[in-house]
C-alpha cells in the first residue's frame, strides 16, 4: 500500500512473523520489568541475565514476552539481537543512540562507546508516524526499566 | 417525515476536511464524536457576544449567561426524561459523574459485609472508582458474567444481587455494542434492595433515553460523545439520594455558607458543582441536545441499526472467517460498535493501513482490560458509527481492510 | 517596545456588544476574563477541522489532536516556568486542582494530631476541601490573620507553622488583590518541615509566575481567569510528590492496567487525568497563555499596576470618605481588585445602579464569606481589571456611582 | 437614574429605611429559620409566633434579623407587615400569590382563601430584572422553612 512500505519494511515484518528470543527466564537469577503501551494495550516483559566477564557487566541472555503490534514485536525482537552479548554500558549507549533516531532527546552521548544500529535503522521509518514511536520504543524503555528497577522477585 | 441524512452529514464541517487529497471516514464516534456547527457556532457567538459568570454576578450580562446555563440544563433534563432540571449535575465528564456516586453515595453507604454487582462488560471509569473505594471501605465486588456472543449472562442474576448495595452497569457497551435490558436489571436491583447506577455513556447519544421508564438511581453520561463540547458531563439522580449525599468536592458554588470552623452545602445540584463551571461547553451541551432532537433519537436509532446491519452483512459477505466482530449479530439488541479481529493482523496494524486511506478507527484495550482479557485479547480494532456516517463509510472501511491483507500477506 | 492597549482591547470582540445602545464595561474579570479572538478562533477552528481523541487512538487526526493537546501543556508549564511538563496535570478548574492535593496528598499524609496552616484571604476553594478532609481524617487547621490594611499578619509565622504539615495560602486575593511574598512563605514552610501549597488563581493571569523561583510544592489555576476557555484548569506538582500521591479520580486514562481484583496507575500526569479530557479547552487554553506571552506578563502587570493606582486615586478624589476600597494602598503589593464599600448602599443595589450603565462589577461575597465576616460585611462591591481596561473604563466606573446617590438618596 | 424608577418605588425604598418588624423572638416558643442568597451574601433570619385563635393556626408575631440589599430588606420588612395577624392557611395563599407576581410558578391557588398583596405590588417591577427576583423572594422561601422545616430548638 502507498505510503506505508517506509514502516513496513521486509526485515521488520520477518522479525514480527518470526520473533528471535521469545520466551522467559528464571527469575531470579534473571531480572523482569515489564511495559504498557495505554494507546493500543500492547505488553511487553523483558527477562535479562546480567553476569560479570573481565569486571564489566553484560547481557548474557535475554528473553521478551508479550503481546502487541508489528512495531512493538519488531523492535522487541531486534532488541533482544542487538543487546545479547553486549555490555550493560553499551546497551545504555546502543538505547540512546536507538530513541535518538526516533527523534527523542536523550541528552549527550557516552563518548568512550561507540554502538552501531545496524538492522535496527529499519526502524527509522517509523519516525514518519509519530503514533508509532511509542511502538517501537516500548521494548527500550522496558529494557532500561529491567536495568534500573526491575520487578522485585519474591526471594 | 424522514431524515435529509445527506444534509446532517453536512452539518459538521470536519467532514469535508481532506488529508492527502481526500475526505476523513471518521469511524471513532463512540471514542468521540464530532461537532455539528450548530454546536460550534453557539459556542463561537457565546464567547464573542455574551461570555460572563455564571450564578455570582448581578448585571444583566451575567443574568443572560445565567439564564443560558440553566436553559442547557433544562434541555439536558428533557432529553433523557428527568423529571426535574435540579437533578441534572454538571460534571467534567461521564467519568467524574461516576466518581461522584462512588465516592458521595458509595462512600456515606458502603462497608464492611457489603457488596455491589459490576459487569464484566464495564468501562474502566465504572470500575477503578469502586476498586479504589472498596480498597479503603472494604466491601466486595461482584460480576454478571457474559454469555457467548457477548449479552450479559442473567441466569445468576438474583443470587448475584443478594445483599448487594449497589449494582452499576453500562447501558451499551463501548467494546461489543451490546445493549442489556436496563429496565429489567434497575427492576432486580431494586427488588434486591440495591440502587442501579447507569453508564449510559455509550446508550444517551444512540437511542431514546428516558431515565424515568428506566426507574433508575443514577444515570451517567458525557457532552463530547453526543455532539458535544469536551469538558462537560452529567450525572443524573433520583433528588432523594442527591439530597441526602454528602458533598463531593469543595469550593466555591457548592456552599449556603462557611466559617472558619465549617461549612453548610448549598441545595442540588449547586452542592455538586464546585468552582467555576464549563459555561461555555454547557451552553454548547444544551445546543448539542437540542441539534439531536431536531433529528430526532428515535430515527437516530433506526439510522444506526440500519447501518450496523449494513456493516455486518458487508464485511462478512466479504472476509467471511477472515474477520470475527465480536457481539451480538442481532442489531436490536446492539449499538453501532464494531470491535472485530481481522486474520491475525494486530489491531494497530489494522488501523495504520486503514489510517493510509483515511478511515479513523481505534484499535486498543478501549478502556475495557477486564472485557479484553475474557475475549482472549490484548487489543481490538473498532468501527463505531454515529448519525453522520452512511453505507460509503462502511464502504470505505471494507475497501480499506484490504491493504492489510496486501502488506500482512495473507 | 510598547504594547498597543487600544489594539488589545480590540482583540476581545465582546467588548464592541451594546446593551441599550452603549457597550459593556466589564469589569469583573477576578470571576472570569473574556476571551480574545486568538483563543475563540482556535477552538472554533479545532472543531471544524481537527477535532479528534486524544491518546487514544492511533490514526493521524488522532495524532495531530495529541501532539496539539501535548503542546498546550507544555506552553502551560513553559508559561509558568514548570521544570516539565509531566508536572502539569489539567483539571477541570483551580477548585479541583486543590481538591486533587486535598484528596490525594493530605488523605495519604494528615491525620490526627497533623495541622494545616491556612490564612484569613483564602478563597473558598481553599478552605472546604481542607475542612471537608479534616472532619474525616481529625487533623488542626490554623489561620493567618491579617493586619488592618489587608496583608498577611506574618508576626507569628513561625509559632503557627511549628508542627504543620502544609502551608496553603493564596497568592493573591481576590477581595483585597493583597499580593502576600510568596516565596518568603515558601521557604517559611519548607523550614518548618511543611509543604507549600499556592492557590495562583488570580496570580499567574496577572503577573510574571515562576513556580521555580517560588520553590512552591504544589500551584492551582485556571484558565477561564487568564483569557482561556472555561471547562480546564491546572494543577503543577513537584513531580516526586506527584510520583508518591496516590490516584485521584479512577477511570480510562489514568491506568497502566486493570484487573477485577484491582489496577495500577499510568505515569504523571494521566495517573490524575481520568476520562477524556477538556480536548478543545486545553488547546484553547494553550492558545490564550500564548495570546498573554505574546503580550508579555510583565508588561500587563505594569499597565494593571497603572490603573490600578488611577482608580484608587480618582475614587477617593472624587468620592472621599464615602467609599472605602478595602486592602493595601500600595499597588505594589496588589493586583487591579479593588473591593469597596459605598456610603451605606448594599453591594448588590450599587451593582444593579451601576448595571444600569453597562458598568459589570460583582457584588457578593466572591466565595471568601470567612474574610467577609473579618471585614465586618457580608458582601462587597467589586470591580477587577485586567489587560483590556483602560481608564475610560475606571472613569465609566465612578461616573455611574454617581447614580447610586442620586436614588438612595444621600 | 431612568429605568430605575420600577425597581426602587418610593415605598420599597421607604421599608428598607425604615424596616418594620426588625429584631428576633424567643426560641421557643417561636419557630425561625435562615436563608441564603449565595449571589449576594444575603442573609435573613425569619422567626415567627404561631398560636391558634379559634381553631385556627395564626402568625401572631414575626420578627426579621440579617443582612441583605434594598430588595430583600424591604420584600422582608413588607412580608413582616403582611402576614402578621393573618392564619397559616392565609399565609401560605399569600405566599403563593407573591411568587405568582415574581413569575414563579406555584401550582394551584388556594380556591378558599382569597388574599390581595395590597402594598406588595409595589414590588412587581423586580420582574422587570430577573437577577433581583431571588432577593424579592428570599425572606418569602424563609417564611415556608420556618413554617415547614424550622431549625430545631435546644428544648
Ligand atoms: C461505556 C463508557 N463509560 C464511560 C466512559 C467514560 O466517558 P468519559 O471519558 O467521557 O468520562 C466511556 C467513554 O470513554 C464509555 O464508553
Ligand atoms: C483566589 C481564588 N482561588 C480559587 C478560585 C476558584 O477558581 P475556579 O472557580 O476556577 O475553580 C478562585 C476563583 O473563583 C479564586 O479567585
Amino acid at each position: 500500500m502507498p505510503g506505508l512500505e517506509d514502516l513496513y519494511r521486509e526485515i521488520i515484518l520477518d522479525h514480527y512473523r518470526t520473533p528471535r528470543n521469545r520466551g522467559e527466564l528464571a527469575v531470579p537469577p534473571a531480572r523482569h520489568a515489564e511495559g504498557h503501551n495505554p494507546l493500543c494495550g500492547d505488553e511487553i516483559t523483558v527477562f535479562l541475565d546480567v553476569a560479570e566477564q573481565n569486571g564489566v557487566d553484560v547481557i548474557s541472555d535475554v528473553k521478551i514476552a508479550g503481546q502487541g503490534c508489528s512495531i512493538s514485536q519488531s523492535s522487541a525482537s531486534m532488541m533482544s539481537a542487538a543487546v545479547k552479548g553486549k555490555s550493560v554500558r553499551e546497551v545504555r549507549a546502543l538505547v540512546r543512540k536507538f530513541k535518538g533516531m526516533m527523534s527523542i532527546d536523550t541528552g549527550e552521548d557516552d563518548p568512550e562507546v561507540d554502538v552501531l544500529l545496524g538492522d535496527l535503522e529499519a526502524l527509522q521509518g517509523v519516525v514518519k508516524f509519530p503514533v508509532r514511536i511509542k511502538c517501537a520504543t516500548l521494548a527500550w524503555n522496558t529494557l532500561i526499566e529491567a536495568l534500573d528497577n526491575p520487578v522485585p522477585s519474591d526471594t | 417525515m424522514t431524515v435529509d441524512w445527506a444534509a446532517v452529514r453536512d452539518d459538521f464541517p470536519i467532514l469535508r476536511r481532506e488529508i492527502d487529497g481526500a475526505p476523513i471516514i471518521y469511524l471513532d464516534s463512540g471514542n468521540t464524536s464530532q461537532k455539528p456547527r450548530q454546536v460550534i457556532e453557539t459556542m463561537n457567538e457565546f464567547m464573542r457576544t455574551s461570555y460572563a459568570p455564571i450564578n455570582r454576578s448581578a448585571y444583566r450580562l451575567a443574568g443572560e449567561a445565567t439564564d443560558r446555563f440553566e436553559g442547557a440544563r433544562a434541555a439536558v433534563a428533557r432529553f433523557i426524561n428527568a423529571p426535574s432540571a435540579d437533578e441534572i449535575v454538571f460534571t467534567k465528564n461521564a467519568t467524574e459523574a461516576l466518581n461522584l456516586v462512588v465516592a458521595s453515595w458509595g462512600g456515606a453507604n458502603l462497608g464492611p459485609g457489603d457488596a455491589v454487582l459490576l459487569t464484566h462488560l464495564e468501562h474502566h471509569a465504572n470500575i477503578v472508582p469502586w476498586q479504589m473505594l472498596a480498597a479503603k471501605q472494604g466491601f466486595e465486588l461482584r460480576w454478571v458474567p457474559l454469555t457467548a456472543d457477548g449479552q450479559l449472562d442473567l441466569a445468576n442474576l438474583d443470587r448475584l444481587l443478594a445483599g448487594a448495595k449497589a449494582f452499576a452497569f453500562t447501558a451499551m457497551s463501548n467494546v461489543l455494542g451490546t445493549i442489556p435490558p436496563v429496565a429489567r436489571l434497575v427492576q432486580a436491583a431494586h427488588q434486591a434492595g440495591a440502587i442501579a447506577i447507569v453508564d449510559a455513556c455509550q446508550y444517551v447519544p444512540h437511542n431514546v433515553t428516558d431515565v424515568q421508564a428506566w426507574n433508575a438511581d443514577f444515570v451517567a453520561f458525557s457532552s463530547h460523545k453526543m455532539c458535544g463540547p469536551s469538558g462537560v458531563g452529567a450525572l443524573w439522580g433520583r433528588i432523594d439520594l442527591l439530597n441526602e449525599m454528602p458533598a463531593y468536592i469543595g469550593g466555591g458554588n457548592m456552599i449556603a455558607d462557611v466559617r472558619l470552623d465549617g461549612f453548610t452545602t448549598a441545595p442540588v445540584p449547586a452542592k455538586f458543582e464546585a468552582g467555576t463551571p464549563p459555561i461555555v461547553e454547557v451552553i454548547g451541551f444544551g445546543a448539542a441536545v437540542e441539534y439531536l432532537e431536531s433529528i430526532g433519537m428515535a430515527k437516530i436509532r433506526q439510522h444506526e441499526m440500519e447501518l450496523t446491519r449494513y456493516a455486518l452483512d458487508t464485511l462478512t459477505a466479504r472476509y467471511g472467517d477472515a474477520i470475527t466482530i465480536h457481539g451480538p449479530d442481532n442489531v436490536e439488541l446492539r449499538g453501532g460498535v464494531l470491535s472485530f479481529a481481522f486474520r491475525d493482523i494486530h489491531p494497530h496494524d489494522i488501523s495504520q493501513v486503514l489510517d493510509q486511506r483515511n478511515v479513523c478507527v481505534r484499535a486498543g484495550h478501549h478502556c475495557a482490560k477486564p472485557l479484553m482479557r475474557l475475549l482472549g485479547v490484548n487489543a481490538t480494532a473498532r468501527a463505531s458509527l454515529y448519525l453522520y456516517n452512511d453505507r460509503s463509510d462502511v464502504d470505505a472501511l471494507s475497501n480499506a481492510l484490504d491493504g492489510a491483507t496486501d502488506i500482512f500477506g495473507f
